[in-house]
């Protein structure tokens, strides 16, 4: 593995160890597809956590042991997995009752870009081909709070935490927290929030490579995760 | 007492030229593999095909689409299948890009009388332009209207021959809410078991839902094996 | 037991017995509560007929013996009944997102007064106390036929078959068929077309007891039950 | 794991005068009894009470009625109480009388995020007078609105300690829907049984939608008595 690569997954790591401090005990939560789901792998023992599959499962345990492998089990990023002991299985008009009816406590899932009015765009980028937004549109209106992780910059360098968002959105308004490699910013009706600012990095570093204006907390945490 | 088929081709007879066909499953699991092939057989072309996912390349859906079968595809996520971008950027196929939640809602409502609901998924994004957008409560919903087709698919696990039936774990998916969105419906199943076996209380679909049954093998292509070692 | 009520009883049977022709073998069908109960004691062996009770019972069987009541196990009505080997258990949501969606085939229900264009008045009295609509109102959008069997004229001899309702209605322009102790009557675009005489009425004793015109079917079939 | 009560006062702490509080059940089939007990003992007032039915003059909500604790009522059928007639023609008791049909479809909504859907129940009746028709289709509907509660309290055959909910026969009726609608739901439930014994494909309602549970003896009071003789 590349140094590059070992420090990207190093991040992600970071990132999802950082966004697992969200989960309460009892809280029902949707992991997205990609990094969030990852999320799952470092949920702290103790905590009774019940994570939701928009496919209609609700109760979602470990990868499976070989030998344990059903086909009509899987999550919503299609990849197999067992059913934990509360688990239970619904259809898909019924699992989204339960998401659009904000029965979640909280959602994690990734981002592309995040507007200052907590605007979201994460599921086209114009000229590429369009995969199709799955139920991400659903998910940012049904969870009580909407975590967001992602890279605070891109792979060139520039910001994903912008005044506008320049992509198709996925849904106005709805973030409340973004977790990134370099900061923790809260939405708030104000504007963002610097609430954390990662090992390794400034608050000026923050600052520089966030587009949208920060205000930083009175009760700012550094070197926070 | 439902008819009860004995070949996949027969039993997609229903689905002519120009037909719109909802097709249960979720990715790959809970398809009804045989009568998707029985499709490709039949050869019945222009199709509307409305189903959450296209399958991938070499199975489920993405053989109606490698067939050129299908003209206009309604679905939440398609990025399964190198030809259905291929034939979408060759404008030789509509897409219409719908919210999962939004799309299974939208096909309860086809099977429940509800020609339309209001939702807040969308709103803000290019999936609510020309939609009404309503506030409720000082909150903003995008009006949604409902799904129907001239032919359901779907599997399940078990049914009896009232066309009762079971699915099995996450193979429900979108199943249940298509077989009742459907003017006719046909239920591809893995078990066909006597009257009275089925429980009650445990019925996902009843059988009112379903005009016709037929017993299929399974392949269950899984898309993502995922394990862990043993201890 | 009264004459008068002996001839009650085997009207109500007359009627039933009718409704029981409009049932073909493979259908679904909702009874109303009442008159609409009875038919399905007329229902003729050899025909496959699934019941629909809209408190979430698909597949009524005949009422329990003593031995078998569940308290659990009621129909619409609040009788105690049985499940057939078909039967299922839903939801009362889904009860009636199978019945608005037009799944049954026939729904038999009892009227006060049916107007010429399909207007069923069947649940209110003005000044008399308001008990509900219970589920009329949507079984009356939601099967593809709509019969309604009644008496053909009040208790104080008045015509229940109206140019107009002049109760509340339950639904606009739902009626297909009625069916009474002396007609059989369609309801068409056209307006009210006269199929069956019952046996012991003439056509003009018919029409003399209907407010509302009828036209008088080419294949009138006489002394037809 | 869910609160689990033992007192059936404790467990309707929730509910306070004007509180909303949805109540499951088709006439007396189904109903959480010994919760209703747990409300008249609390002695909440103004409640507004969304349910079916209002039960019988000394049984269910019935016992709610002739306690008055109830402001208004919103239910299908309220035909078995004469109480209930008594108080609205006194103008001690609101009635919003709602289709069946309608009734449950808002109380899904309530719980499933729909802010309002479309319906052709009660178009041209009294039902409709003041709400939104609309037609598609060529065919007319009329716009009804969610309804959702500050406490729903259900009825269970079986119930893990997840709240996982396992209804019997008829008496799953309104229950379903109501659990989902509820900001806090409380279960009455027959048995509880250990994790893990109720099969994740038969749950009636997921532990998501309860927040309570407790063990109840039913009476289960039957209305109509009807049986046949045995042979």
């Amino acid at each position: 593995m590349s140094t590059v690569k070992q420090d990207k997954a190093v991040q992600r790591e970071k990132i999802a160890r950082r966004a697992e401090r969200e989960i309460e005990s009892g809280f029902y939560v949707n992991l997205g597809i990609g990094m969030p789901t990852m999320v799952a792998n470092y949920i702290q023992p103790g905590k009774e956590v019940v994570l939701q599959s928009e496919n209609g499962l609700l109760g979602i345990g470990p990868s499976p042991y070989e030998s344990e492998v059903d086909p009509d089990l899987i999550n919503a990023g299609k990849e197999t997995v067992t059913a934990s002991v509360s688990g239970s299985y619904c259809s898909s008009a019924e699992s989204f009752a339960m998401i659009r009816g904000e029965h979640l406590d909280l959602a994690i899932l990734g981002g592309m870009e995040v507007a200052a009015n907590g605007d979201l765009a994460n599921w086209m980028i114009p000229g590429k081909v369009i995969k199709g937004m799955g139920g991400a549109m659903d998910i940012v209106h049904g969870a009580k709070k909407i975590v967001i992780i992602m890279d605070h910059v891109s792979k060139h360098g520039t910001p994903k935490i912008l005044k506008e968002c320049t992509l198709p959105l996925t849904g106005k308004g709805v973030v409340d927290r973004i977790i990134t490699d370099r900061a923790v910013i809260d939405v708030t009706d104000a504007g963002l929030l610097l609430r954390e600012v990662a090992e390794g990095f400034t608050v000026q570093e923050v600052i520089d490579s966030t587009e949208a204006p920060l205000e930083v907390s009175g009760s700012l945490k550094e070197a926070g995760y | 007492m439902k008819k009860i088929y004995t070949t996949f081709q027969e039993a997609v007879k229903e689905i002519r030229d120009h037909s719109t066909v909802m097709v249960g499953g979720f990715g790959l699991v809970g398809i009804p593999e045989n009568l998707i092939l029985g499709i490709v057989e039949s050869g019945a072309k222009h199709l509307t095909v409305i189903s959450n996912n296209c399958g991938v390349d070499d199975w489920g859906l993405g053989l109606l689409l490698e067939n050129k079968q299908i003209d206009k595809m309604i679905g939440s996520y398609v990025g399964e299948n190198k030809e259905f971008e291929r034939q979408v950027l060759a404008g030789e196929l509509e897409v219409e890009l719908t919210p999962q939640g939004s799309l299974a809602e939208k096909i309860r409502a086809g099977g429940a009388g509800i020609p339309a609901f209001y939702t807040p998924a969308g709103v803000g994004t290019p999936i609510a332009e020309g939609k009404e957008i309503r506030e409720f409560d000082g909150r903003e919903y995008v009006l949604e209207e409902a799904l129907t087709a001239d032919v359901s698919l779907v599997r399940a696990a078990r049914a009896d021959r009232f066309g009762n039936l079971v699915y099995n774990k996450t193979a429900r998916n979108f199943n249940p809410e298509i077989a009742a969105a459907g003017k006719v419906t046909i239920a591809e199943v893995e078990e066909l078991v006597d009257p009275g076996e089925l429980d009650g209380d445990h019925i996902h679909t009843p059988g009112i839902y379903v005009q016709g049954l037929i017993e299929g093998q399974q392949e269950k292509r899984i898309e993502r094996l995922t394990v862990r070692q043993e201890a």
